[in-house]
């Protein structure tokens, strides 16, 4: 028998979703690829993976979990929905099936307490460190973290769960901060904001959140251009933190900054890496190859890096052999991605160090700051640290809650190995 | 030869009025729900039931509710996705609010909201007609889903205003496996379906049809314009309420206001259309179609095309060839894939002559 | 030919020698929704300069043919699968019902089909869509319309949709008249028209007959009429021809006197005397 | 006061933009009764094929050239391979005929040029008018006034084009009886070739406005749910209508998310022109210009 | 021929008048139709026919006069409400239900006496079900009696023209009407199919005693049948009488006529 280690991936390339969708699964495969191609797989173990249109569906992101969950030897090992409405439609059937659900950077934030969503990873950071990383890298623009006292921030989000998943933990940052928080939700799609624009333009806010997604972001940056407000005082999550976010808004996009838990530019050794073993050879899946090193591409890449590593910690334990789901599991809540695995992987710089445990399904949180100067995105930020406390505290608020509503008796990580 | 009439004299009218009056259909029926319920849940995997079965049921049914005020009432809806999520917000909030509230119970209160609703915006319908209607439907679409979204009560406050449904239990038995919740959903799309098929045989059906292929002759015949509107608004959005709560408690378990998009609503009025405009059957036909035709088209690429074109081509390509399809089968039959099956039994009858 | 022949189709069409290179059907069949079988062989033909009449009870296939000759059928998810229709020595059945106008082939359909959003008098200039000749010209033919249908004139600022059954049968009228075709095929003209209006549409098939030489092949019901006008008569009954005759010699033949006319050898009887049952027509027994 | 000007005024200005889309509906409506779902794929698919020409090194006017020649291709496949089987049969399956077309159209268009999103240059500033900001403290965008302009002229050409076309009047027939048209000789076929085009035009047009606003993106599909309302406020039929609609939704929504939204808790633009749409057809069932349905026994 | 006794006023119609804006349909028109008559109104086109019987049975309504059903006024109703009053119609642009068949259609003729609510007859159980069959009983009797049996289950759509306006005819009554409005019921029609529509309107008349009032353009028809005429032109009544009366009258020969009939 083959030894093979099968991955679903429900992946979205048309509509609305494909442009963002196209760089994202075209670095995911390509590390992948690489792999193969360069290590010859995991542990002598070759990564297969199967691509599932979901259309950013969440019905359909279901069919494709179950079409994909058989797949393989061992069945899929991982789901990796990138969509948190898909990633909500399987909390409970990835329990059932015994396959993790890895989400980075979106789906269900509490889930990073593992000890009630043992099989959920929300990893990296999520959207409630990011808020919070938001407000850091704020406060020391201002001079400060202090300094934010009196001052006047406006909360410009999609209106939707997406935009409304940052509200309260700003509302907690804006008290513990003494700044005052002005919401102003977008309607979906967000191809119009003239009315949100005069608001600010009437509130003039020191900084503008913008929590976007889609068309909404190049426009907020044009009618931003438009109001005259300053595009370094606004600051984008960091699904408003890509080329294609930017691009469409030409110069008015000049000089905003965005969040990310991976940085763009290709100048990283393991761009490099895959450029010698998969485009070299023809065998990329980006079809526009100037991408290769976007943010969307390099997102892509770190999801690529998170699978692998969970498959060796895990191959480390069980064997080198195709794992189950179950295995994967543990490969991942043992995964420990530290300064100098990262340098091994070339990828020093290029995405934060993290370490998961059985409680903490979310690693380090850290959160990286780039400025678009009108070609591409310039890192000018460190890693930045969440409000760990606060955020934490939320999340095991929140993970109770559900836990009681379930009836989930969380794990006890003391008696866990 | 084989589907004949002929020698089957029906000597009362109640034998003539029979749900399905000639014995070839009515044993097919049967057989197709001894079927559906004996064997389907024994034979086919978990994938099939959960993924493809049990969608494609509660599909039908919001499917039959559009149908009965689109396909018989002729009031074209663009809503139905919003009146989904009423049913669904709708019996979540019974189950979470009411102690001890039966489940079925919970699926027919969210059924009834969304009637409720649907009769709100069902109103503006006395005066304004086809496309217009269409278009103001919008308003119901863009209202409903702002409202459960702002509204924090209706999702328990949960943050990210997705809610997750509550298990679905009957007299202590608990439908956890997809086969019990398969059986479930399929009880209730048949009773479902079987009312729905009464109505439309009787004189609110009747009445319906009526005002939809003519509204004013039906009223100088004796029909009240608005109290039969207002009924196939209520049925309909009932219909697809209880669609909706099946949606969220049968199927994904955990739904968010935005799931119920507009695309939804386009998807199940291609249902209606592909299926058969007025025809109970076609609810189903549509439903199999536009719930199988992009998952097939997705495994054709993926199995054998993944290689051979980009990505983003083959993506498209099903796009494509989905909207193509549609085309083509509004072309080839305008009243829907009911009728053709309805053409083909005619042919049946006449075979082996042409004509 | 003294007596109408008693004829099945296709041979109905041997008999009659139509005016070559003019309308003729040959043997076509006509299926509705690809099973509806309609017409099972009808041939006929129209000379040039004539008026013939097409007879037939309710659901003879009468409508059928005439949109058949007009490519109408597309619209209505008919087809002909059989036969040949032939205009001028030219197969027609391919051409669009917009090309067949500007050949000078124009119907008008049953149950007046007039826009109901435009006025009277928009309804009659669309008509001269094909004509693209100049305003004053078309204007002459306006002014022709009105002349014969002072009704239209008097409400010609009124949408059709409004105007009342007869107005509307006029403006469908007078809307292919308006296009000023070499052969109109008139559908049911004198329906819901007024007694002395249906006179003056005869009158005005006779007079367009004569001085332009438009030939005619109109279905009618009112078989008096009709026969009184047309020079030739053909009797349609379930999808085939199964008389045709100078319009005199139908006209004396005692089956069409008593099923189309209403005459009986005692001369008209009153509609209050008809009884029940009726002798069956000789041709269907 | 002189914000509620300003508001008013940026509401009007972006009715305009609501209106380019809704004219295209408007022409299609009017020529054949079909409600052509359509239209907001073909703004995208427009402007993404004139930036895809831009970006093979052609100039702007090859580009616009080459998109337009291409909007009119597709405009007349679509006559050829939709609009002619379909003749005759029931609006509803014509408008869901159009749906399936949108999502051909969007496919092709994906497909061919690529996901990327792209930038789109027409050379005018979307800044505010600097004179008008320095005496009145009023913020104009230069880009919507621009807009604004192009709005007018196109109207005016349409207008002129039905007005003194035989075209004109022939189109509202083929839109009342599609087998009456047919009879008395209009050649439906090249009049929906022609409607079809000239509707692919005022995509492109549409679309390059649009895409210099916000972009060429996909969602440049969803500029199409933005001209709904005005079309139902302004009348399927009225090519004013658009227009007028197009400023009264803009500058509604627009004053209502800024005084109403606060209280709600705003994001109320989704709903809000629905709404307003409508109270409006309560009133006037067929719009404001609309041809009034006849309904008759 | 209009020596028949007819019976008393049922309908008294006084001084109508109806605009369409500048448009005067109809001017000061009074006229009454006794019970159990057949009335008819004649007139060219335009005249206003069609207009009358849309205001006896409410679709219009006139901005003067009274209109006295059974002895009760009423100036506007909804053509509903005249529908369960007893009053059935066809109509001149024929106005069946497209998308039902032959049966469907003329069962919707017996709505009005239909009582089962939406949710019994979803079950379709006692009530509904008895009542379902107890009305197709009443259809069929219609359907035989206007020998339609053969196209039962056909759409109507297929039909050819003269069978519509049959079938719309049992629509009307299939609802048992005390008053039955025909606006051209016989147009399109060869003289042998008149010859059936006129057998069965007056059957109906003898039978059941039905109050007919009759647009017809067909003078040999109007003459034969009816017991009075109305005669309208350009909105105004210029005749009322027998059909003798109303042939000999020199206003309503030029009008109309033309020639004596
Ligand atoms: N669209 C259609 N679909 C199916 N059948 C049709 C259609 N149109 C007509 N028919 C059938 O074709 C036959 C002939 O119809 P047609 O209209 O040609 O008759 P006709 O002679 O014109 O009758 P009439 O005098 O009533 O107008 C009828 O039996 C009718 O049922
Ligand atoms: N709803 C309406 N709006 C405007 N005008 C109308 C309306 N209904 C009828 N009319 C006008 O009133 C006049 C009378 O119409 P009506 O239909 O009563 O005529 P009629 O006597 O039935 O004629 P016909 O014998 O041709 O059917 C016509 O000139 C018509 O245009
Ligand atoms: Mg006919
Ligand atoms: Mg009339």
């Amino acid at each position: 028998q083959a030894k093979e280690q099968f991955i679903g991936l429900p992946s979205y390339r048309v509509g609305a979703y494909a442009a963002g969708g196209s760089g994202l699964y075209g670095g995911w495969i390509d590390y992948m690829a690489m792999i193969n191609e360069r290590d010859g797989g995991v542990g002598g173990v070759k990564l297969t993976w199967e691509e599932c249109e979901t259309e950013y569906n969440n019905a359909r992101g279901v069919e494709c979990y179950e079409r994909l969950k058989k797949k393989g030897s061992t069945g899929n090992s991982v789901f990796q929905p990138v969509s948190t409405g898909i990633t909500y439609s399987l909390l409970d059937k990835v329990v059932a099936d015994k396959i993790p659900m890895v989400t980075i950077g979106y789906g269900r934030t509490d889930a990073a307490d593992g000890r009630v969503f043992p099989w959920v990873f929300p990893m990296i950071t999520t959207y409630w460190s990011q808020a919070t990383t938001m407000v850091k890298y704020i406060g020391a623009k201002e001079g400060g973290i202090d300094k934010l006292k009196g001052k006047k921030i406006v909360y410009l989000y999609h209106d939707s769960a997406f935009g409304k998943e940052g509200l309260t933990v700003l509302e907690k940052q804006a008290q513990k901060y003494g700044f005052s928080l002005v919401l102003l939700p977008v309607a979906h799609p967000g191809n119009e904001q003239q009315s949100q624009w005069l608001r600010i333009r009437q509130e003039k806010p020191d900084w503008v959140i913008l929590w976007g997604w889609g068309v909404m972001n190049p426009t907020a940056l044009k009618a931003a251009a438009k109001t005259g407000y300053p595009r370094e005082k606004m600051v984008g999550v960091w699904w408003a933190g890509a080329e294609e976010d930017t691009v469409p808004a030409g110069d008015a996009a000049k000089g905003f900054t965005a969040a990310g838990f991976s940085v763009a530019g290709p100048n990283y050794p393991v761009i490099k890496a895959i450029q010698d073993n998969v485009y070299k050879k023809n065998k990329g899946n980006m079809e526009d190859k100037t991408r290769v090193g976007s943010v969307n591409y390099n997102r892509g890449v770190v999801h690529g890096i998170i699978t692998v590593e969970a498959i060796r910690t895990a191959q480390a334990k069980f064997g080198k052999k195709p794992l189950s789901g179950d295995e994967m599991r543990w490969g991942f809540e043992h995964l420990d991605i530290d300064a100098k695995r990262l340098k091994d992987l070339g990828a020093e710089g290029f995405m934060p160090n993290l370490k998961i445990t059985c409680a903490d399904h979310e690693g380090s949180g850290l959160v990286k700051y780039q400025q678009w100067d009108g070609k591409q995105w310039k890192i000018v930020s460190d890693w930045i640290e969440p409000d760990r406390e606060m955020v934490r505290g939320m999340i095991e608020e929140s993970a109770a809650k559900y836990a009681k509503e379930k009836g989930i008796t969380p794990r006890d990580c003391a008696k866990e190995g | 030869m084989f589907y004949r009439e002929a020698g089957q004299f029906k000597t009362t009218y109640a034998a003539d009025q029979q749900i399905f009056p000639i014995r070839q259909d009515r044993l097919g029926m049967l057989l197709l729900l001894a079927v559906a319920f004996f064997f389907v849940p024994a034979l086919l995997s978990e994938y099939w039931l959960k993924a493809i079965l049990i969608p494609f049921l509660i599909f039908s049914l919001a499917a039959l509710g559009l149908n009965i005020l689109t396909g018989y009432a002729g009031q074209l809806s663009l809503g139905s996705a919003a009146f989904m999520a009423v049913g669904a917000f709708a019996s979540y909030n019974f189950m979470l609010r009411i102690d001890g509230m039966p489940i079925l119970l919970a699926f027919i209160g969210g059924g009834v909201a969304a009637a409720l609703v649907g009769i709100a915006f069902g109103l503006p319908s006395l005066r304004i007609k086809g496309f217009y209607l269409a278009v103001a439907t919008l308003a119901a679409q863009f209202f409903i889903v702002w409202l459960l979204t702002k509204v924090g009560w209706f999702s328990d406050y949960s943050s990210s205003g997705v809610i997750t449904a509550q298990d679905m239990e009957i007299l202590g038995y608990r439908f956890v496996s997809p086969e019990a919740k398969y059986l479930l959903v399929l009880s209730i799309v048949v009773v479902l379906a079987l009312l729905a098929k009464n109505m439309v045989r009787s004189s609110v059906g009747r009445a319906w049809m009526a005002v939809r292929d003519m509204d004013v002759a039906a009223e100088v015949i004796g029909i009240r314009i608005m109290h039969t509107k207002l009924l196939a608004f209520a049925v309909s959005s009932f219909y697809c309420g209880v669609a909706g709560a099946l949606y969220a408690f049968a199927y994904l378990g955990t739904v968010e206001p935005e799931g119920f998009s507009l695309d939804l609503s386009f998807k199940i009025l291609f249902m209606v259309i592909i299926g058969g405009v007025g025809s109970i059957a076609g609810a189903f036909l549509g439903a199999a179609f536009i719930v199988l035709l992009p998952i097939a088209l997705d495994v054709v690429v993926q199995q054998w095309l993944s290689g051979l074109l980009a990505p983003s081509v083959s993506s498209n390509l099903q796009l494509i060839v989905f909207g193509g399809l549609i085309i083509f089968f509004l072309i080839v039959e305008p009243h829907g894939l009911a009728r053709l099956w309805q053409i083909g039994k005619e042919k049946l009858r006449l075979w082996p002559f042409p004509h | 030919m003294n007596t109408p022949t008693l004829a099945a189709a296709p041979s109905a069409a041997d008999s009659s020698s139509p005016a070559p290179g003019y309308l003729s059907i040959n043997n076509i069949e006509v299926i509705y929704d690809h099973v509806i079988l309609v017409l099972k062989g009808v041939s006929l033909a129209v000379p040039k300069g004539r008026i013939v009449a097409l007879l037939g009870a309710n659901g003879a296939g009468k409508s059928t043919t005439l949109k058949a000759i007009s490519n109408l059928l597309h619209a209505e998810r008919g087809d002909v699968t059989k036969g040949a229709i032939e205009f001028k020595g030219a197969r027609i059945d391919q051409l669009t019902p917009s090309e067949l106008v500007r050949r000078g082939v124009i119907q008008v359909m049953e149950g007046r089909h007039c826009f109901a959003h435009l006025t009277l008098e928009e309804n009659l200039l669309t008509g001269a869509y094909t004509r693209g000749s100049a305003r004053g010209e078309i204007r002459d033919s306006l002014e022709r319309v009105y002349h014969y249908f002072p009704r239209l004139k008097q409400r010609r600022m009124t949408q059709a949709g409004y105007t009342s059954g007869g107005e509307q049968q006029m403006c469908a009228i007078g809307r292919a008249l308006m296009a000023k075709p070499e052969m109109i095929l008139l559908d049911e003209p004198s329906m819901g028209l007024a007694p002395q209006i249906v006179e003056e549409i005869f009158e005005i098939v006779r007079d367009l007959n004569r001085s332009e030489q438009v030939s005619f092949l109109l279905a009618e019901q009112n078989t008096m009429v009709a026969l009184r006008y047309a020079d030739f008569g053909y009797i349609l009954e379930n999808g085939r021809v199964v008389m045709e005759g100078e319009a005199a010699d139908l006209s004396s033949n005692e089956d069409v006197k008593e099923f189309y006319l209403g005459l009986s050898a005692a001369g008209r009887k009153s509609f209050r005397d008809v009884k029940h049952y009726r002798r069956r027509k000789r041709w269907l027994s | 006061m002189q914000f509620f000007i300003e508001v008013l005024l940026g509401g009007l200005l972006s009715g305009v933009m609501y209106s380019f889309v809704a004219l295209g509906f408007v022409l299609i409506y009017k020529a054949s009764g079909v409600f052509n779902f359509a239209q907001g794929a073909m703004v995208f698919a427009a402007a993404l094929s004139f930036v895809g020409f831009q970006n093979l090194g052609l100039s702007f006017p090859l580009a616009l050239l080459a998109a337009f020649t291409t909007m009119v291709a597709l405009g007349i496949l679509t006559e050829r391979v939709v609009l002619r089987p379909l003749v005759n049969q029931p609006p509803i399956t014509l408008f869901m005929a159009t749906i399936g077309l949108s999502y051909v159209i969007e496919g092709l268009a994906q497909g061919f040029w690529g996901a990327n999103v792209r930038g789109l240059e027409l050379g005018v500033d979307d800044v505010p008018v600097q004179w008008l900001m320095d005496s009145t403290g009023i913020g104009v965008s230069s880009f919507d006034l621009f807009g604004a302009g192009v709005a007018a002229v196109l109207v005016a050409l349409l207008a002129l084009f039905f007005q003194y076309t035989r075209i004109g009047r022939a189109l509202r027939a083929v839109a009342d009886d599609h087998q009456a048209a047919l009879s008395i000789g209009i050649p439906l076929q090249t009049i929906w070739r022609i409607v079809w085009a000239v509707a692919g035009f005022v995509a492109l047009v549409a679309g390059l406005i649009w895409g210099a606003r916000n972009g060429v993106s996909f969602s440049l599909t969803f500029t199409a749910l933005k001209a709904l309302p005005v079309l139902i406020l302004g009348g399927f039929t009225s090519i004013p209508g658009a227009i007028v609609g197009g400023l009264i939704i803009g500058s509604t929504e627009k004053l209502a998310e800024v005084y109403l939204g606060e209280y709600v808790g705003g994001g109320i633009d989704s709903w809000f022109p629905y709404m307003m749409a409508l109270t409006f057809l309560l009133i006037r069932p067929e719009g404001l210009f609309g041809e009034k349905h006849i309904d008759r026994v | 021929m209009s020596g028949r006794t007819s019976g008393d006023v049922i309908l008294d119609l006084q001084n109508i008048s109806l605009r369409f804006g500048g448009v005067k349909a109809l001017t000061d028109i009074s006229f009454n139709v006794r019970e159990h008559e057949i009335r008819a109104i004649i007139g060219p086109n335009g005249a206003g026919k069609s207009s009358m019987l849309n205001v006896i049975n409410g679709v219009y309504h006139p901005q003067e006069g009274r209109i006295v059903f059974h002895g009760e006024e009423r100036r506007k109703m909804e053509p509903h409400k005249a529908a369960a009053q007893g009053i059935a119609r066809t109509f001149q642009n024929i106005a069946l239900f497209k998308g039902m068949s032959v049966l469907d259609n003329i069962m919707t003729g017996r709505i009005t006496k239909m009582h089962a609510s939406f949710l019994e007859q979803a079950i379709h159980f006692g009530r509904a079900r008895r009542e379902e069959l107890e009305h197709r009983q009443k259809v069929e009797e219609v359907i035989d009696f206007l020998e339609i049996q053969h196209i039962r289950k056909t759409p109507v759509g297929r039909l050819p023209y003269g069978l519509q306006k049959r079938v719309e005819l049992a629509r009307a009554l299939a609802a048992e009407p005390t008053m039955l409005l025909l606006d051209e019921p016989m147009a399109g029609m060869n003289v042998e199919e008149k010859q059936d529509m006129c057998r069965f309107i007056l059957d109906v008349n003898d039978q059941f005693g039905t109050t007919i009032v009759l647009i017809e353009h067909d003078m040999g028809v109007v003459m034969d049948i009816s017991d009075r005429v109305v005669v309208l032109d350009y909105g105004k009544k210029i005749g009322d009488g027998t059909p003798d009366e109303v042939r000999s009258n020199p206003e309503v020969i030029s009008a109309y006529l033309g020639v004596s009939h």
